[in-house]
Formats: structure tokens, C-alpha cells, sequence
């Protein structure tokens, strides 16, 4: 049980990382920062439950805000640029982000100990969860809580016509431009957002992980943190969380038992779900087949009543 | 730290001679990106794989050390056709996303491919002129890297040779402006870009061996620095510029090297990742691109 | 209403458009004609802001066009189609013209209920502009799996969604048969009676010279002439710079 | 399909035949280890794996552990991959914990992983608001400072570096009295080699009478961290990925150094040693990392490594050593200062077990590991391969014996043996 509920506290991790960068991607940017977002929110509420003793949710709060705020400032000058030029732009500012809290030593005393991020010996003890009694099922709850919240409202934004906007933009950015869209508003509205979603990822992960280091928040894991919705498709939300729970549930922990192969098989696997799926596991298709079936069990539904 | 002017000098002449293996690798990348508009995570990774396939074939086959250097970029070279066909070839044409991350996936397996054959031990890899180190006056030259230097120049010689004065170099253009016209003017569009491939993948063999030469030593760790600076240099450059790819990997070693020496390791590249920032935004078009305006 | 001055616009060495002069009258179908590469889409790319012109100034009913960022130019009245259909073709059809939407001047919603709103009322009116451009059975079909005509259509629905005082369109009879090209005489004719202001650019002679009301021709990015299709169809240097040899007399390639 | 799923049904029940078989014959103790058997520090999962399956086999050739009714049980491992990864590292320890197979675990591979894994751990036994693991972990490779104190659960058997670099240089000083002055740099993004330089190695040298060759550091006393960011900034250093080494080299000839100091990994060991050979470097005497004292060295650049001096806390002098380096050949790894310590850990864990008297009941799991603990906590002295192996009581760390080695044409060979 432990277990599982450990897994499920990665996979849900994972998932706020893999929406946040979904949710740039539905507006056809391809962004790295999204690592850079995931440690400025877990440094800072890190920093804030551990040196100022804050309470876990405002800490959460405000690093996922101290994110999105990083996310909008590098936003105007990165969006300016496209493709692979972006692509590198945000290396640099994911690269940046890690190399500060690489340097950032803030030893402080805490009741008697010494605490907070020691450069390269990393930010230990981020314990709030641990020391304050919380069950591990709580933190999963906690976790989950926040997933379901940032689903619905991502779902929730298809629905309006912002999300026909962010889609418009990702089809067909002259298009959109000409049918009266501020490319650029979007566009960073979409990378604060992501940065928000991003930060406070950042910030669970920092908790339940209670250790981070600047190692944790190398460019790999923006490549991760992309893949997620490409794998699982731009369709819906419900493909990254597919996604997520393909790589970490099922790629890492669900192939132990193949031992020395399971690393092998990882890149074939991608690979592989590329070539049969290159929309992704949830693609358009799929996603209809899905709402007409649904449809049809509902008016049978009906029928029968 | 202190420093004179000569200690700047010094450290421009080491960091430009290193750049010559950041060039090599962007060379490799603009050549693919010009011609498919698609990016290859795993080029990097094939590179150091040919080097790695080029150091054990010396000791399987017990062959003097100059082979290594010839198995290396052909080993590469079949590794790219593979990638092509594996990551490339059967994607949707409007597709980036899809190859893209095929490409993330084949980096994943190669890395792991070589951790699995070597545990990701260091291994030591025979070096071009062990002892040719020259000084000039006051300065130091490492004979090793004036060679990778020299080579770098010769590869976009004969880059620019295939691509301006052949046939294969004309299709290879034409498929990367207007893939659908040329491929209704009977270029063979795929053959082409298998060509581009393979002849990327030689070229980044050449630079894995070059680089396991002059550091001496072949790692596993090397792969994704090795892709960054690939990355920096190809849009630095210009996307799809080749002698903007080899002027931004001088500028990109000298970079590192002076703030190296002026702020020190932990800043070096907060320095360097600002510079290319500021550099991307205010110049998006790189050194030697061109403006893309009509469509 | 729209008055372009000695507009000039260079792609490195390349003239685009060199010197070019109209204006536009309230209300009229205006037309835009001229041999391939003469410029003509260039002129639309500028109005749009696509490009910014070289030189020149563009104004709409006296403001200059070029203080206004390029997606600001739909609030300020602009609307426009493109040569090759741009549609958001993963998007249904009724949500292109979500996108696009603007209300009447005078109803707006205000900016949450507009961007993540969901009011019916607008649904609605969106519905009523699908039916007009016969496209009122594919309200929630993908855009991108209709027809080829259909598609033409929904990008013109798609300029009109947002409550243009003048539309560019670029080449709307492009790969349409006689049927489809009778079709689009007819809309366009409906959009000047419905009071907007129409800059046509186009090769098919069928359309130019059936609905527009003057006509400025281009070659080589200069006028060369402008008047009523009838003295237009009569100029001689149009006749030998457009249709100079019969090879090209028909201009419905492009 | 058929045949396949037959197939299936006859492995199944054979299994579970063999299964129930071995349950009723004995009882077994699992051991759980792991390490990072993926990503660049591969090698490190592989070695401690060899020499896991050897101990192991040799506990069961004796006989087994003895349980508190006398009776003989087997032992048992299992060996999981957790990469160098933080998250993989807790999943695999979590898994172990909930399983209720294993009684005790040895891993992880990284300081990193390490960290973040002893932090999920109950901080204090017997606190019942902390709700962190409560399952026992020897470690045997996490070498960064200070990392057993995250949690009384956690233990380690890993060599303690303060003592090792004072009698290294102690003895450096003795035997060579020209040898003045010290010079060196460290990868400083890694957590390990930056802190035991800037913190350890170079106080101790200082203890001893060295000097920075370059003049004097700001606050560097001798004591343990003293000036130690002073140190940093008065060094050439390097991280851990780089390839290129001019400017560190350059800085190290500058300093005109009897003593240079490496403190890194095998692979920028290997590149900082070829570019000081390359720029004609030819210090008095160079000393290493505990960590790059194993094969990687000696694989990666052997001929520039001749005559490094580095204190480790394996070697195979002592005829256990030198058996237990042969057996984990044989198994396809090699016995160094991290992976040797498995095997001290086995025969650790054997010893804890008949000193506290465990059942081996499944369903008792849960009391007979915090037995374990408190074993491990109440253990002051042990043998190891080396020698007697001490435990610094309140933190549980370990005070090991050690040696200090020398390359010497592609091997290290034991120059002085202190113990």
C-alpha cells in the first residue's frame, strides 16, 4: 500500500509537470522552462515551510505564484521567438534557474539546527509532511486534490472560448493573428500558467521528496515534463495523465521485473508509441470514438429507464 | 581569481580551440535541421556511440588506434540512417511533435545502450598528438585541438562542396525550401534525406572520436552537455547555416572559457546561458540566417 | 475608407511593391488585379500587417494602420481570407468563428464573460452567420474535415465573425469550379448590400469583373491602370501586360 | 493462444508448488539491496550486486543465520535498480518496507538519491507523530557527509573521511618533509567531492603544516570546514560533465604546488590528469578523492594516474579482502571501497541477527526490523575486511579501517597501511 501510494505521489508529481508544459503545447510552443518553474516552487516553499515555518498550504501557494510570476517576466522576451529558437531559450532559462539555487547557500537556525538550501549539498529535510503528522495517505490526497483541480480547470477552459483561442493559436498562428488574437497575450498567458501549474508541482515534489538539489532540475526532466502530453496526446488532459501513468507507473515501476532490460526498453517503448500513435495515445480519433460510445451508453441509459 | 590580459588571451585561444568540437557537432545538427526543418535529440548520442563503437572495435579486433577513427564516423553514420528510418521516416509530414520525441526516445535508448556495454565506466580513448603542446611566447596551443581546428574547417569545406556543387547537395536544398515541389520534380525525397542522415552522422562520428581524443577520456556524461551545446550552436549560427554552426561553437567555447576564468565555474554558465538568452531574443535569427518573411 | 500612399515594400532586392496608390470608397467591391507575382498579395500581407511596408503609409477612414499592432487591425476593422484556406482545422467550425468573434459594436460582453464565457445568446448569432454561409449542418464538425468549398466559405465566415468594416480577400475563387465561383459572386454581393467595404484580390475574371465596382490593376508591384471593369476589359496596357500572349490568357491558374 | 495460456497455468502451479515447497523446508531472511544499475553510475549497482550475491552465498555455505530458536535459516537477496534517482530511490525503499519480505535494506547508490531517501524515513524511533518509514538501512556507497543523522533508521558503513585525510596527510608530512605547499580544485556540482575538499581535505593538510601555494586562505584554521567557501574561491575547479580542462590545468602549473589535489569522480579525474600531463604538470605528489581509488581510474587513464595517492577504505591485503575482490570478479563486478562494504554489510546484518534473536515470522516483520535497528544502534565494534570496524555512536556512522594506495602501472597498489 505504501507503495502504491508512493507511486501514485510521483505520478501525480509528474502529471502538474507534464500539464503545465501541455498547456503551453495546445498553444504550439514547445518549452524547457518548465523544469525552471518546478524548482523556483520548490525551492521557495521549501524555503518557507523549512526556514520561516510556514504553514504548507501558503507556502504551496506562494511558490506556485513566485513560478508563475518567473513564468510571465521570461514569457515577453522567449515568446518572441519560435521553434527550435525557443526550444533553446528556455533551456538557457531552466540552465539559469538551476545554476542559482546551485549557488544559493542559505544556512539558517531553526530550533537549535541548522536548515535550508546549502548550494551543492542540497536543500535536506524539507519534513513538513512527516513532522506534522500527516499520513501518507494524506499527502496522496493532497496531491490528487490539486491534480483533479488543475484537470477541471484545464478541462474546463476546452469548454470556453480561451481554449478555442489557445487551439487557434497552436493550429495556426497567422490565422489566429489575423483573426484579431494578441499572440503574444496568449501566449505568455499560457506560459504563466503553466508556470503557476508548474510551481506548484515544484512544490509537492519538494515536500514529499523532502530532499532536493539542483541535480533534480536538469534539462531531462523538462524533457519528461514535454513528453508526457506529446505521448498522450494534445487532444485532451486525459492523455497526459495517460502518459504519466505509462512512464512512471508502468515504464519504471512496472517493468522492474524485467531487472537489467527495463532501461533498454524505455527509449524503444517511446519509440515505438510514436510510430503507431504519433498523435499521441489519446488522439483525436480516439477521443471521438470514446464521446460517441459514451454518448450511445447514455441513451441506452435513457432507453432503459 | 587574478588575471591579466594574457590570462584573457590565453584562455580565448583554449576556449576557441575547444569550440572547434561544439562546432563539429553543430555542423551536424544545422545540416539535419536545414534539410528536414526537424530536430534530432539523438544526434548527439550517435556521435558519442560511433566513438564508443570506434574505441571497442580496437579492442575486439586488436586494431591500431588510427581506426578507431574511421570505424567511428561509419558506425555513426549507419547509427543516423537508422534514426531516420526509426524516428523520421514514417511521421506525419506536418508532424514535429511525434519525430521529436522519437528522437528523445532513441537518445534514451543509445545512452543506455553504451552504459549497458560499458557499466558507464570512463574508458580511455587513444589521443590525436599526446605531446604536441606549443608555446607561443607567454601562451600555451594544444596541438591536439589546432588538428580538430584545422579538420573543422575542412568538413564545412567539404559540406558546403556537397551541398553547392552536387546533385545530391541540389536535392538536399530543394527538399529542405519546398519539400512538396521537390518531390513533384522527382527528387527522390527520402533517399535525400537518408543521404543528409548518414552524411550528418559521419560528420558527428568524426566529431565523438575528436572529442573522446582531446578529452581523452569517452563517458556517457558527455552525451547531454554534448546535445545542449549542439542545440546552442545550431541556432546560434543561424538555423541552418553552416558557417554560422562553426563561427557560434569558436564563440561558444571562448564564451565559456573567459567566464570561466573571470567569475569562476559555479557562474560560468549562468553567464554563458544569459549571454545566448539576450542573444535569441534581441537577434532571433542568429549570426548568419537568414529572414524568413515570405511564406 | 481604406487609402494607401505610394506603398513600397522590398524583399532584399526584390520590389514587391513599388509605389502603389489606391483608395477605397465606403461600401464598394474594390478589385485588385494583376499577373502572378505583381504584388497583389504583398498589398493584402501589408494592409493585414503581416509585413510592415518599406515605405508608404496605409489609412482606414484616415487613421494610419501602421501605429496599430497587426491583430489590433481586426478591432479597427479589418478582416481578411487567405490565398491558401488557413483554417483552425482542429478546431469545429462553429469554434473558428468563436476565435474570430467580435460583437456588435455597442453589445459587447465585457472581458471575463467574453473569454470564458459560454453565453448562448452568441452561440446563437454564430449559428445564424453558419446558416448564411450554408454552413449550418457542420456547426461541430473539425474544421479541417470539411470539403474543399465548404472550407472556403468557413474562412470567409470566419473574416465576418468579426464585424469588419473591410475584408481582404485573398484569391477566394482559387480551385473553385463555375458553380462554386456563381456562389461566390452571389456572397460577396450580399456582404456590400450588408454594408461592408470589399478589397478583392483575385485571377478568375468570372468574379472581378462581375462584382466589383473599380478595379486597380498591378504589374511588377506598380499600377498600371484603374477604373470600372468594362474600362479596364478595354485598356490596352492592361491587355498587354496581363493578357499579352494567349498562353496566359487564362488567368484562372494560380 | 491456447497452448500459450496453458503453458502459463502449468509455470503458475509449479511455481506456487515450489514455492509453498521451500516455505515448509526453511525459513528465510531477505536482504534488499539497491543501487543505480541505469544512467552513468551503472558500474556502481554492478559491484555491489556481485559482492551482495557472494555474501550472501557464503553465508548460506556456513549454514545460514542463526534465528532465536536455534534453528538455521537461509539467506535470501533481491537487487533493485533505483538509478541515481531521488523518486526511484523512494519508490524501491517503500516498496521494500511495504512488502514485509525484506528485513532490512542496503542501498541507495547517490549521496543525492540518498539524501532525499533517508529524509521519508521516521526521523526519531518511537515518535509517533512523524509518520516517515520505519525500516532499517545499512548503506554501503552514499559517502557525503553527515547523511546517517537524517534518521535513526538509517546506518551506514561507508569510510569516514576527516579521520582518513588527517592521518593521510600526517603521514604525507612525516615521510616527505620537502613537500610544502598545496594546490587543487574539486567538481563542484557534485555534492560528495566539493565537501569533502573544501571542508576536509584541505584542513587537514592545513593541520598538518601544509600551505596554499597560492598564499594564505581567509579563515582556513585546520578545523574541520574552516574558510571552507575561501577554499572553493582559491581553487581551480571544474563540474562534474566537463570536458575541457586548459584554464584548471594552467592554474595548477601557475601554483607551482609540491601537492596537487583532485577531489572528483573517475571521469574528470581522468580528464583534469591527461590535461595536466598534456601541459607538462609534473607535481611532487597528487592526491585523490576516496572515490576515484577504484577500477574506473585505471580503466579511463591509468598511464597519468601513475603515482596518485589516495586513502581508501578497501584493498585487498588482508586475505578476506583478496578473497571477497576475487569473488566479486567473478561475478562479473569489481570489489572497491563502496561495493567491498557490502559484503562487511552482510556479515553485519548476520551478526546483528543472532545478537538479537529474530524469528523469521512473516507476520512479526514489523517488530523484528525495529529489533534490527536497535542492533544496529547498540553495535559498537564489528570486523570488517580490513579490520575492526567502530561506530560513532549518535550518528550512525562508521569508523573503518582504511590504507592509502598509489597508481602504479594500472593498479592500485597499498603504499602504507596505518592500521
Amino acid at each position: 500500500m505504501t507503495y502504491l501510494l508512493g507511486i501514485l505521489q510521483t505520478i501525480g508529481v509528474h502529471t502538474l509537470l507534464g500539464l503545465s508544459a501541455y498547456l503551453l503545447l495546445l498553444t504550439g510552443q514547445l518549452s524547457l522552462a518548465q523544469v525552471g518553474f518546478f524548482a523556483i516552487g520548490a525551492y521557495v516553499s521549501g524555503i518557507l515551510t523549512v526556514i520561516f515555518s510556514w504553514n504548507i498550504f501558503a507556502a504551496l501557494a506562494l511558490g506556485s505564484l513566485m513560478a508563475g510570476f518567473f513564468a510571465f517576466l521570461v514569457g515577453f522576451p522567449a515568446l518572441r521567438v519560435k521553434g527550435l529558437m525557443l526550444v533553446v531559450a528556455t533551456i538557457s532559462f531552466s540552465e539559469i534557474v538551476r545554476l542559482f539555487f546551485f549557488n544559493l547557500s542559505w544556512r539558517v537556525n531553526v530550533n537549535g539546527v541548522e536548515v535550508g538550501p546549502d548550494s551543492t549539498q542540497g536543500f535536506r529535510e524539507i519534513r513538513y509532511f512527516a513532522a506534522n503528522g500527516w499520513e501518507q495517505i494524506h499527502i496522496v490526497g493532497l496531491i490528487w486534490f490539486v491534480v483533479m483541480v488543475v484537470m477541471l480547470a484545464l478541462w474546463w477552459l476546452d469548454q470556453v472560448r480561451a481554449g478555442a483561442v489557445l487551439r487557434a493559436v497552436g493550429t495556426d498562428e497567422l490565422a489566429a493573428q489575423s483573426s484579431g488574437i494578441n499572440l503574444t497575450m496568449v501566449k505568455v498567458a499560457a506560459m504563466t500558467g503553466g508556470g503557476v501549474i508548474a510551481g506548484i508541482g515544484g512544490g509537492l515534489f519538494a515536500h514529499s521528496t523532502t530532499y532536493v538539489d539542483h541535480h533534480t532540475f536538469v534539462i531531462l526532466l523538462a524533457t519528461f515534463a514535454v513528453s508526457y502530453p506529446i505521448i498522450g496526446g494534445l487532444r485532451s488532459v486525459i492523455g497526459t495523465l495517460l502518459a504519466v501513468i505509462f512512464i512512471q507507473g508502468f515504464i519504471i515501476e512496472g517493468l522492474r521485473f524485467m531487472g537489467d532490460y527495463r532501461n533498454l526498453i524505455f527509449g524503444l517503448l517511446i519509440i515505438l508509441v510514436m510510430n503507431m500513435r504519433p498523435q499521441g495515445l489519446l488522439d483525436g480519433h480516439l477521443v471521438a470514438d470514446i464521446r460517441k460510445l459514451l454518448s450511445k451508453l447514455t441513451k441506452g441509459g435513457k432507453a432503459d429507464a | 581569481m587574478n588575471f591579466d590580459h594574457i590570462d584573457i588571451i590565453q584562455s580565448l585561444i583554449d576556449g576557441v580551440l575547444f569550440g572547434s568540437i561544439y562546432a563539429l557537432i553543430g555542423l551536424g545538427f544545422t545540416l539535419i535541421f536545414g534539410a528536414m526543418h526537424k530536430l534530432n535529440l539523438a544526434y548527439a548520442a550517435s556521435s558519442i556511440a560511433g566513438a564508443y563503437s570506434g574505441l571497442m572495435s580496437l579492442t575486439i579486433f586488436g586494431l591500431p588506434p588510427l581506426m578507431a577513427f574511421i570505424i567511428g564516423p561509419i558506425m555513426s553514420g549507419v547509427i543516423g540512417l537508422i534514426l531516420y528510418f526509426v524516428c523520421f521516416r514514417f511521421m506525419p509530414r506536418g508532424n514535429h511533435l511525434a519525430p521529436l520525441m522519437a528522437s528523445i526516445g532513441a537518445l534514451f535508448f543509445i545512452d543506455e545502450l553504451i552504459i549497458h556495454e560499458t557499466s558507464g565506466s570512463p574508458m580511455s580513448f587513444p589521443a590525436i598528438l599526446p605531446d604536441a603542446y606549443f608555446f607561443l611566447g607567454e601562451f600555451g596551443i594544444r596541438g591536439d585541438l589546432l588538428l580538430v581546428m584545422g579538420f573543422s574547417f575542412i568538413l564545412m569545406a567539404i559540406v558546403m562542396l556537397l551541398l553547392y556543387r552536387t546533385k545530391l547537395g541540389l536535392g538536399t536544398r530543394a527538399t529542405s525550401q519546398q519539400p512538396v515541389a521537390a518531390l513533384l520534380c522527382g527528387i527522390p525525397i527520402h533517399r535525400t534525406n537518408s543521404a543528409t542522415f548518414i552524411l550528418a552522422g559521419v560528420l558527428g562520428g568524426f566529431a565523438g572520436c575528436l572529442l573522446a581524443a582531446s578529452v581523452g577520456v569517452l563517458s556517457p556524461l558527455l552525451t547531454l552537455p554534448l546535445t545542449v551545446k549542439g542545440l546552442i550552436v545550431t541556432v546560434i549560427g543561424g538555423l541552418g547555416s553552416i558557417r554560422g554552426a562553426i563561427v557560434a561553437g569558436f564563440a561558444v567555447g571562448a564564451a565559456e572559457s573567459i567566464f570561466l576564468l573571470v567569475r569562476g565555474v559555479n557562474e560560468r554558465d549562468i553567464y554563458v546561458f544569459l549571454l545566448l538568452f539576450l542573444f535569441l531574443v534581441l537577434r532571433p535569427n542568429g549570426l548568419f540566417g537568414t529572414t524568413i518573411n515570405r511564406d | 475608407m481604406l487609402e494607401v500612399r505610394n506603398l513600397v515594400k522590398h524583399f532584399g532586392g526584390v520590389r514587391a511593391v513599388d509605389g502603389l496608390d489606391f483608395k477605397i470608397q465606403q461600401g464598394e467591391v474594390f478589385g485588385l488585379i494583376g499577373p502572378n507575382g505583381s504584388g497583389k498579395s504583398t498589398t493584402v500581407n501589408l494592409v493585414c500587417g503581416v509585413f510592415a511596408p518599406t515605405d508608404g503609409e496605409i489609412l482606414l477612414d484616415g487613421i494610419d494602420l501602421g501605429a496599430i499592432a497587426p491583430h489590433n487591425r481586426v478591432d479597427a476593422g479589418v478582416a481578411r481570407t487567405f490565398q491558401n484556406i488557413r483554417l483552425f482545422s482542429e478546431l469545429t467550425v462553429w469554434q473558428n468563428l468563436w476565435v474570430a468573434w467580435r460583437d456588435q459594436p455597442g453589445q459587447e460582453q465585457g472581458w471575463v464573460s467574453n473569454w470564458f464565457g459560454r453565453s448562448p445568446a452568441r452561440r446563437q448569432e454564430i449559428q445564424k452567420l453558419l446558416e448564411f454561409s450554408g454552413l449550418g449542418d457542420k456547426a461541430d464538425h473539425l474544421a479541417g474535415n470539411l470539403a474543399f468549398g465548404e472550407q472556403r466559405r468557413l474562412e470567409l465566415a470566419r473574416a465576418m465573425a468579426s464585424k469588419p468594416k473591410l475584408i481582404l480577400l485573398d484569391e477566394p475563387a482559387a480551385g473553385m469550379n463555375s458553380a462554386e465561383i456563381k456562389d461566390l459572386c452571389q456572397r460577396v454581393l450580399a456582404m456590400k448590400e450588408m454594408g461592408m467595404t470589399v478589397l478583392l484580390v483575385e485571377h478568375v475574371m468570372e468574379l472581378v469583373m462581375n462584382v466589383t465596382d473599380r478595379i486597380t490593376v498591378l504589374n511588377f508591384g506598380k499600377p498600371i491602370a484603374q477604373g470600372t471593369p468594362i474600362e479596364i476589359q478595354n485598356n490596352k496596357l492592361v491587355q498587354e501586360a496581363y493578357f499579352g500572349s494567349a498562353e496566359n490568357a487564362h488567368g484562372g491558374v494560380s | 493462444m491456447k497452448k500459450f495460456t496453458k503453458k502459463i497455468i502449468v509455470s503458475a502451479v509449479s511455481a506456487l508448488l515450489l514455492t509453498s515447497g521451500a516455505a515448509v523446508a526453511e525459513t528465510e531472511i531477505n536482504i534488499a539491496g539497491w543501487g543505480a544499475k541505469s544512467g552513468p553510475l551503472r558500474s556502481f549497482g554492478i559491484n555491489s550486486e556481485a559482492v551482495m550475491s557472494a555474501a550472501v552465498a557464503r553465508v548460506n555455505e556456513m549454514g545460514g543465520v542463526k534465528l532465536a530458536d536455534g534453528s538455521m535459516a537461509k539467506l535470501t537477496y533481491n537487487y533493485s535498480d533505483s538509478a541515481c534517482n531521488a523518486e526511484q530511490a523512494i519508490a524501491v525503499a517503500r516498496k521494500e518496507a511495504a512488502e514485509g519480505k525484506s528485513l532490512i535494506g542496503i542501498g541507495p547508490t547517490c549521496s543525492g538519491a540518498a539524501a532525499a531517501m533517508f529524509g521519508v524515513f521516521q526521523k526519531q524511533v518511537d515518535d509517533t507523530g512523524d509518520t516517515g518509514l520505519q525500516y532499517p538501512i545499512l548503506t554501503d556507497t552514499a559517502v557525503r557527509n553527515g547523511l546517517a543523522k537524517i534518521s535513526q533508521w538509517t546506518f551506514r558503513n561507508t569510510p569516514n573521511e576527516p579521520e582518513m585525510y588527517d592521518r593521510l596527510w600526517a603521514w604525507i608530512a612525516e615521510n616527505n618533509p620537502d613537500l610544502k605547499t598545496i594546490y587543487g580544485g574539486t567538481e563542484t556540482d557534485q555534492g560528495h567531492s566539493n565537501g569533502t575538499y573544501s571542508k576536509v581535505i584541505v584542513q587537514a593538510a592545513t593541520r598538518h603544516g601544509f600551505t596554499w601555494a597560492t598564499g594564505d586562505i581567509e579563515g582556513l584554521t585546520g578545523d574541520i570546514a574552516s574558510g571552507y567557501k575561501e577554499v572553493l574561491n582559491s581553487s581551480s575547479n571544474w563540474l562534474q560533465a566537463d570536458a575541457s580542462f586548459s584554464v584548471q590545468a594552467r592554474a595548477f602549473r601557475r601554483s607551482n604546488a609540491d601537492v596537487l589535489i583532485i577531489s572528483s569522480h573517475p571521469f574528470t579525474t581522468c580528464g583534469m590528469l591527461k590535461e595536466l600531463s598534456r601541459q607538462k604538470v609534473k607535481p611532487k605528489m597528487i592526491v585523490g578523492l576516496t572515490s576515484s581509488s577504484s577500477a574506473e581510474v585505471m580503466k579511463g587513464c591509468a598511464a597519468e594516474a601513475e603515482g596518485m595517492i589516495i586513502p581508501t577504505s578497501f584493498a585487498p591485503i588482508t586475505e578476506a579482502a583478496a578473497e571477497v575482490a576475487a569473488l566479486a570478479t567473478a561475478n562479473g563486478g569489481d570489489a572497491d571501497l563502496h561495493s567491498a562494504a557490502v559484503w562487511e554489510n552482510v556479515m553485519i546484518i548476520k551478526q546483528v541477527i543472532e545478537n538479537v534473536g529474530i524469528t523469521g515470522d512473516p507476520d512479526m516483520i514489523e517488530q523484528e526490523r525495529r529489533m534490527i535497528r536497535d542492533g544496529l544502534a547498540a553495535l559498537t565494534e564489528t570486523d570488517g575486511l580490513l579490520g575492526k570496524i567502530t561506530r560513532v555512536q549518535d550518528e550512525g556512522e562508521a569508523l573503518k579501517p582504511y590504507v592509502f594506495v598509489q597508481a602504479q602501472s594500472g593498479s592500485w597498489n597499498v603504499i602504507h597501511d596505518p592500521r
